[in-house]
């Protein structure tokens, strides 16, 4: 079965992890995922911030760019890229004056109608029905299952009915054999693209929900975008001066979760690239 | 030459929509003079035949407005109205009698506004549809029996 | 050949001002039939009505169309005038040229021919009027009232002490409703129960009030003046009359942990039951859904106990028909849930609740006897947060309305837990104070100044649990927008006021209007805020809109005057607009050919057979008859007759064409 | 509303009525940020109401418009359904333009605009280079020393950035982009 | 037939009916209704594909009435014809004896009307496919040229009213043409006349029309009336759910849905 895929710049450097864990789990469940041909940068937070246009235009080209491959359905894995394609969709669909522009310089055709997935909508649909068969061992952890701002905001476009305590990411994990915690911060913003800006903003709200989390029991952070993981692993230290103390709970990937479950080594899932030592172990 | 004045006839129930038409007015909701209103009782009351007549008459544009469904105050008047309106619409598009010259439409007693705005883009449609001159033709023909 | 006398008011300038009303009238008087056309500043009014008058005897008029406001506003006046002067009142019609012409457009020739076209339709449509008598409708001095809170024992009671029978349905076990919840009630923090109590055993007792809780509507026919009601008796399994009220069924249920719809789900209640001690009938009622028996089928605890053998598992819901003359409904409100709050946490917090809960944590005869005591853990909270405007004004929450009771009852919650919990802080956020009423504003203030309640103006975004703890991040909107967290131990929200589950259906079976929140609609905002469009079914309390306890006693002693003003009468006058089958020369005698198409499609079943027959008997024909008691005049039959044998009197064929005729030929 | 009021502009740019706001002050109390903002959300809302020249320029040489992450949270929980991240971007738009950054945004403007130049330059994002020219721009030559070879020697920087081929369409995509960088 | 004619005698001869209404040899080569009273006539009697009148008609003819119960010979269309004037209460079980003759022209008897209904189950009213395409070109030409197409159509019409002789279903005595009180149709046969009177007619056959063609059969100018009316019992099939003549089964224009779907209201 082939799906299309739009890694996003993240997973091809800061984040590699999670785009080694999530084909790994393809490959294993016999999936294969067909990158766009050539795509570009989503744009990210820079150009909503300084040019509508381009906001909205660097991701068009990708979309049109899936369509010229044939591909009906797209999974982005990344959730800022995620929620850039799906909100420039909507966009275009509500603005028919900037569509034709956008088609206009992109030079290629927009039907603009391919079905988004994003990584939860992409495992509910291809592996949660095959769990039985391919879930070895169970992830025997309390986990803290975070979304963050991107998945579920603007709530009026995302449309998860439960946007304030979505359950998606956590009934998945359920099903890993894990237990996800019931806690306060599934959606606070985790500081996002102030990463390298403004560090020290990183530290006191990624703080406030990895402390929430550790408080209620955690094992590990689960999450599904890169910026969160980036700002809740890699800038830990920032966290820490915040806390005031030092946590050492883990920040996975849910793809990194279903590979330890599915058997896939922790070198193969790119669990080893953490910051943040990775101590989950399954008993095989 | 001076702009076409539609001229439009509004067959209204008393109990919903011309009471609407009476809060239009209280709510001093200004639209277009060219429909004037006939009260019936019920748009069940609504004789088909009535409608033909005000297209042999000169009537360019016609409304037709009642209770919305469940709200008729006679239970189901309007019911009836709208299945001899589903079949009579039919017939009339079957002839060739313009069926985009009858609006009908449900107005509350509480849809001031709305009125107001069924009563203006109908008076527009009419206007884009231009005078019914086809109608007219067949209706004078019997002046034209008269001048011979 | 009929004469017309045509009569135009200016209304003020309400008319005059974009109509040319001289013009108007002088057209008038140019057309076929009229016999006399004239203006006037203000018709309805004294002068002016004497115009009418006068002319009709000097000129001989036949017929008058009075060219003023809505005839939903006056016709009454101007037949009833007209009938003075010796004319038969059906023989008048209104013109109107306010709310259809003067007030929607602007001065100009064209608003003035439409003027004109509109008087010139009427004066057709009377050349064809005929003289009619209005129809005599007896009235049945009975009354239905559909709701057993303070808003249907109000009305009740005063009904019943007017000297009329009153039916009250209550669908709860017990009346009392949302009243016999509450603790305190403000400006006066006098006990709820206190006051409420004694008028529900005065409902239990008074001689002129039958009254059947656990019953719902089914169906309601007819109209004003003869309403047939039918009611579902939901069964009790219990028999009234065996039963003495002991309660030793209760103490032996199995099933105690249910909870209690009276304490709003902070207390349990078994599966056979009375909802609270003061419940009047004081006697219980098994719930089918809860009950071991009828789930299971084994059980009977309660039978076995019961010392008279009252309780009667067999018992079947039963249907009854009466006959009433008015209804009041007074069918109340209900508040929106915690679960309807996402950022709220979805009610998943045990300790946010509603203010209704909270009414029953500070209610003497509450779950906590009255202490406050948070739900989770039964500690007492030493910082409690109140929001209100919780779901009010809120468009993305569907409820853009102001709940009006909130701000008022928060302030007594405010008060009420920093009377009972001392050293404890309360915080209250707010939108606006709105305490317009007889001492409310002052309350407010007292709640601030004297029993120092902390008031932040502005909303609070979420409230998130943490460590015990429930972190309230609001706004002080005052403090240049500074955000405010408070670690709280409890939470209340003043959550909106909406319409109860099902009002839309009983609204469509009462065939009265309802607004876009389910709330009933009365028939004028204004002048009619107890009417509603439907004549004879009148409303009380807050399923018109939420309200408070006095404003819904006035409004309910208000719908009891207009029931008791109806009963004044012994028949009621009913406009005599209804269909007749028509009558000819033999051996025709009528063109109805006995289709029965116009029976099929009656909505009142008005239209049953008459058999036409000779002297010796023999039938000759067989034809509809309309049963003018029956016929409301809608109509519908009359558009159905194939051979125009059956026509309605003041919507006659002849009426109808000639006003389409007339209305368009003005050139 | 007057065609010179920013509130009118915002009505056209964002399609949001400012006008519907009516200051219960949600957004701010939601935000994430509000506590380093100078201007919160809700009072940003209000000076956009009041129509006054002042408040319009205080809004844009205002740090918080930069501050703003679109965490859409504000959006999200709004009484009134007011799209502000909405407003927000168009506010930054116009800020640009009318070169009123706030100085203490500096470092966040040339971060995006760091960001925007190896996208236009590569057409992805080359974490490596992002971070150098940023340094460069920003002269924060001394952040992130710690973490960045942590970065090498788990694979997550490349030296070298990765380009797409066809760099034409997306030059056209750039072109009179006025992001006034540089 | 003879099977038939049999029937038909022994019914005179017992006295159980007064008169036969069937189809018997006309002037030239046609076929003409024949009112047989005596015994020996029934012979007379015959059936083939020429006899398409709907002999339902005579059945609310006070002329007839008069002769006494009659029994009818009756094919598919005069069948169906039989249960709708039953339906709005002309007919009653007592009132007649029905003679059924099946596709296959064979006697069929039903001891009740009720019967007949059921018999109809089996044979379904269906608008030829040629109908069909005819009325759907019709439809597709622009309104104005539909509109001028009838116009065209109805010019020849002088107002003879043999549809209306010809129809079982308009039995009333007195057509609402022949009102006055209003005049609701102008009498004269011009073209506003003629217009007014064939959608009145049709609109009042709709939801009840059997669709046996006799007013298309009777009118001397060949107007294809019958068109009209096929279209609305497509209207009336697709908007109201199948149609058929019923005894119980409430007229689909004199009942109604509360869900009844339409585009149109606004």
């Amino acid at each position: 079965m082939k799906i299309g895929f739009y890694p996003g710049c993240s997973l091809t450097g800061s984040s590699r992890e999670y785009n080694e864990s999530i084909l790994a789990i393809s490959k294993k469940a016999g999936i294969e995922l067909v990158e766009i041909n050539d795509w570009n940068c989503c744009g990210a937070t820079a150009a909503h911030n300084l040019t509508k246009e381009l906001s909205v235009s660097l991701p068009a080209r990708n979309l049109a760019l899936a369509e010229k491959d044939g591909m009906e359905e797209l999974v982005v894995p990344c959730a800022a890229c995620y929620n850039r394609l799906v909100m420039t969709q909507h966009e275009l669909n509500e603005n028919g004056g900037l569509k034709a522009l956008i088609a206009d310089k992109l030079q290629m055709p927009l039907k603009n109608n391919i079905k988004i997935l994003n990584v939860l909508q992409f495992l509910e649909k291809y592996f949660v029905p095959r769990f039985e068969e391919l879930i070895k061992y169970p992830l025997a952890y309390d986990v803290a299952c975070y979304y963050g701002c991107l998945l579920v905001r603007p709530n009026k476009i995302m449309k998860d009915e439960r946007w304030e305590d979505p359950m998606s990411m956590d009934s998945i994990m359920q099903k890993l054999g894990a237990n996800a915690l019931d806690w306060s911060f599934k959606t606070e913003c985790c500081g996002a693209g102030f990463s390298v800006s403004k560090p020290e903003i990183v530290g006191e709200l990624s703080g406030k929900i990895v402390r929430n989390a550790v408080d209620r029991g955690a094992k590990a952070i689960v999450v599904a975008c890169p910026m969160c993981h980036s700002n809740l692993d890699m800038r830990r230290p920032a966290i820490e001066s915040y806390l005031k103390r030092n946590v050492d709970v883990p920040v996975i990937y849910i793809t990194e979760a279903i590979a330890l479950a599915m058997g896939i080594t922790s070198k193969e899932a790119g669990i080893n690239r953490h910051f943040v030592p990775v101590n989950l172990t399954v008993n095989r | 030459m001076t702009e076409f004045e539609p001229k439009i006839v509004a067959f209204v129930c008393n109990w919903c929509t011309y009471a609407g038409a009476d809060l239009t007015g209280t709510s001093r909701i200004k639209y277009a003079q060219n429909v004037k209103i006939i009260r019936f009782p019920c748009t069940g009351r609504i004789d088909f035949m009535l409608l033909l007549k005000a297209f042999s008459e000169g009537a360019d544009g016609i409304i037709v407005s009642g209770c919305h469904p469940n709200d008729c105050h006679y239970t189901s008047g309007n019911f009836h109205a709208r299945r001899r309106w589903i079949t009579f619409r039919g017939l009339l598009d079957l002839m060739g009698i313009d069926v985009r010259r009858i609006q009908y439409s449900w107005v509350s007693a509480a849809e001031g506004a709305k009125w107001a705005d069924v009563v203006n883009s109908t008076v527009t449609t009419i206007r884009e549809l231009g005078p019914y001159t086809d109608y007219a033709k067949v209706a004078n023909y019997l002046e034209k029996e008269a001048n011979v | 050949m009929s004469k017309i006398g045509v009569f135009i008011c200016h209304c003020g300038e309400n008319i005059s001002a974009t109509v040319d009303v001289e013009k108007v009238a002088e057209a008038a008087g140019k057309l076929e039939g009229v016999e006399f056309s004239t203006d006037y500043k203000y018709m309805c009014s004294d002068p002016g009505q004497t115009i009418i008058k006068q002319m009709i005897k000097e000129k001989g008029l036949t017929g008058v169309v009075v060219a003023a406001c809505s005839p939903r506003m006056h016709e009454p006046t101007f037949r009833k005038a007209c009938a003075e002067a010796g004319m038969n009142q059906y023989m008048c019609e209104m013109a109107n040229l306010r709310e259809h012409c003067s007030w929607v457009h602007d001065k100009s020739d064209a608003t003035t021919q439409k003027a004109i076209d509109i008087v010139r339709t009427l004066v057709e449509k009377v050349k064809h009027n005929k003289p009619l008598q209005p129809i005599k409708v007896p009235i049945t001095k009975k009354a239905l009232v559909i709701g057993g809170g303070i808003a249907g024992i109000q009305a009740s009671l005063d009904i019943a002490n007017a000297g009329h029978q009153v039916i009250l349905v209550e669908k709860d076990p017990s009346i009392g409703g949302h009243m016999s919840q509450l603790s305190e009630t403000f400006p006066t923090l006098d006990c709820s129960q206190c006051i409420l109590t004694p008028r529900m055993v005065e409902v239990a007792q008074h001689p002129n009030i039958t009254l059947l809780t656990y019953a719902e509507l089914e169906k309601l026919e007819g109209s004003i003046g003869s309403f047939k009601a039918t009611i579902r008796k939901k069964a009790k399994s219990i028999d009234e009359k065996l039963c003495t009220g002991c309660g030793l069924c209760t103490t032996k249920c199995p099933n105690k942990k249910i909870p209690s719809e009276f304490n709003a789900g902070l207390g349990l209640r078994t599966a056979i039951y009375v909802p609270f001690p003061q419940a009047v009938p004081n006697k219980p009622v098994i719930d089918k859904e809860n009950c071991t028996y009828y789930q299971k089928g084994k059980c009977k605890l309660c039978e076995k106990t019961c010392p008279t053998g009252a309780i009667r598992f067999d018992q079947e819901d039963e249907l009854v028909e009466i006959q009433v003359g008015a209804v009041v409904a007074a069918t109340g409100f209900n508040v929106m849930k915690t679960s309807e709050f996402p950022e709220y946490g979805y009610g998943k917090y045990k300790d946010v609740i509603t203010g209704l809960q909270f009414e029953r944590l500070a209610s003497a005869s509450g779950p906590t006897l009255g202490e406050i005591r948070r739900p989770s853990d039964g500690k007492i909270p030493e910082k409690i947060v109140f929001l209100a405007c919780a779901g009010s004004r809120d468009p993305a929450k569907g409820k853009p309305y102001c709940s009006k009771i909130c701000c008022m009852y928060t302030a007594k919650h405010a008060m009420l837990y920093q009377h009972k919990v001392h050293g404890g802080q309360s915080y209250v956020f707010y939108m606006d104070i709105r305490a317009a009423g007889k001492n409310y504003d002052e309350f407010t203030r007292r709640a601030i100044v004297e029993d120092e309640v902390n008031y932040i103006r502005g909303r609070v975004s979420k409230i998130y649990e943490e460590n015990g703890k429930l972190i309230v991040k609001g706004v002080d909107t005052l403090l240049n927008a500074k955000p405010v967290e408070i670690e709280a131990d409890m939470v209340v929200l003043a959550s909106a006021g909406v319409a109860n589950p099902g009002s839309e259906e009983l609204a469509q079976k009462m065939h009265i209007s309802y607004d876009a929140y389910n709330f009933f609609a009365e028939a004028h905002p204004k002048l009619k805020p107890v009417e509603t469009n439907t004549a004879g079914i009148f409303l009380a309390g807050a399923c018109q809109a939420p309200k408070d306890i006095p404003e819904t006693v006035s409004q309910a002693s208000g719908a009891a005057a207009k029931v008791a003003i109806l009963f004044s009468q012994d028949e009621l006058s009913r406009d005599p607009a209804i269909a007749v089958v028509n009558r000819c020369a033999p051996p025709l005698f009528s063109t109805c050919v006995g289709c029965f198409m116009c029976a099929t499609a009656c909505p009142y079943q008005a239209i049953g057979e008459e058999l036409i027959t000779d002297r010796q008997g023999n039938v000759i024909k067989r034809v509809a008859k309309v049963n003018p008691g029956l016929c409301q005049g809608c109509g519908t039959c009359v558009a159905f007759c194939r051979s125009k044998s059956i026509d309605i009197d003041g919507y006659t064929n002849e009426q109808m064409y000639s006003e389409v005729m007339a209305l368009l030929n003005n050139d | 509303m007057n065609k010179e009021d920013l509130s009118f502009k915002v009505k056209q740019a964002t399609n949001v009525n400012v006008r519907e706001c009516y200051q219960c002050g949600k957004c701010t109390a939601g935000c994430p940020l509000a506590e380093q903002m100078d201007l919160r959300p809700s009072v940003i809302m209000r000076m956009l109401q009041s129509g006054d020249e002042q408040d319009m320029d205080n809004v844009l040489r205002s740090y918080s418009i930069w501050l703003c992450l679109t965490c859409e949270t504000c959006y999200s929980r709004c009484p009134m359904e007011l799209d502000i991240p909405k407003i927000m971007d168009y506010l930054r738009q116009r800020s640009l333009v009318e070169g009123k950054v706030n100085s203490k945004a500096r470092n966040i403007v040339s971060f995006h605009k760091s960001f925007l130049n190896t996208v236009e330059r590569n057409g992805r994002l080359h974490e490596m280079g992002l971070i150098l020219e940023y340094k460069m721009r920003s002269g924060k030559l001394l952040q992130d020393m710690t973490t960045a070879p942590g970065m090498f020697t788990r694979g997550k920087l490349s030296i070298l950035p990765e380009h797409i081929k066809d760099k034409k369409s997306l030059s056209r995509l750039f072109k009179n982009q006025d992001k006034n960088s540089k | 037939m003879n099977e038939l004619i049999k029937k038909a005698a022994s019914l005179l001869e017992s006295g159980a009916v007064k008169v036969v209404i069937g189809y018997g040899k006309g002037s030239t080569d046609r076929t003409q209704a024949i009112f047989i009273t005596k015994v020996e006539d029934c012979n007379q009697l015959i059936f083939d594909s020429r006899c398409i009148q709907n002999l339902a008609v005579y059945l609310t003819k006070a002329e007839i009435k008069r002769m006494g119960k009659p029994a009818i010979m009756a094919p598919l269309p005069v069948l169906r014809s039989i249960v709708q004037l039953a339906a709005e209460n002309q007919l009653s079980d007592e009132s007649l004896v029905v003679l059924g003759v099946s596709p296959e022209s064979n006697l069929v008897e039903f001891e009740s009307l009720a019967a007949i209904e059921s018999y109809l189950q089996e044979h379904k009213i269906e608008i030829d496919e040629k109908y069909r395409k005819i009325i759907e070109e019709i439809k597709s030409k622009p309104v104005s040229e539909r509109f001028q197409y009838w116009v065209k159509e109805l010019e020849p019409c002088f107002k003879c009213y043999a549809c209306r002789a010809a129809c079982p279903l308009c039995y009333c005595t007195r057509c609402t043409v022949e009102s006055n009180q209003p005049q609701w149709i102008p009498v004269a046969s011009h073209q506003l006349g003629n217009l007014e009177w064939h959608v009145m007619r049709a609109m009042h056959l709709a939801g009840r029309c059997t669709d046996c063609e006799a007013c298309y059969h009777a009118c001397p100018m060949g107007i294809p009336l019958h068109l009209l009316n096929k279209s609305l019992l497509q209207d009336v099939e697709e908007n109201f759910g199948s149609y058929g003549p019923s005894l119980n089964k409430a007229n689909s224009l004199s009942s109604f849905n509360p869900d009844d779907k339409e585009s149109f209201i606004r």
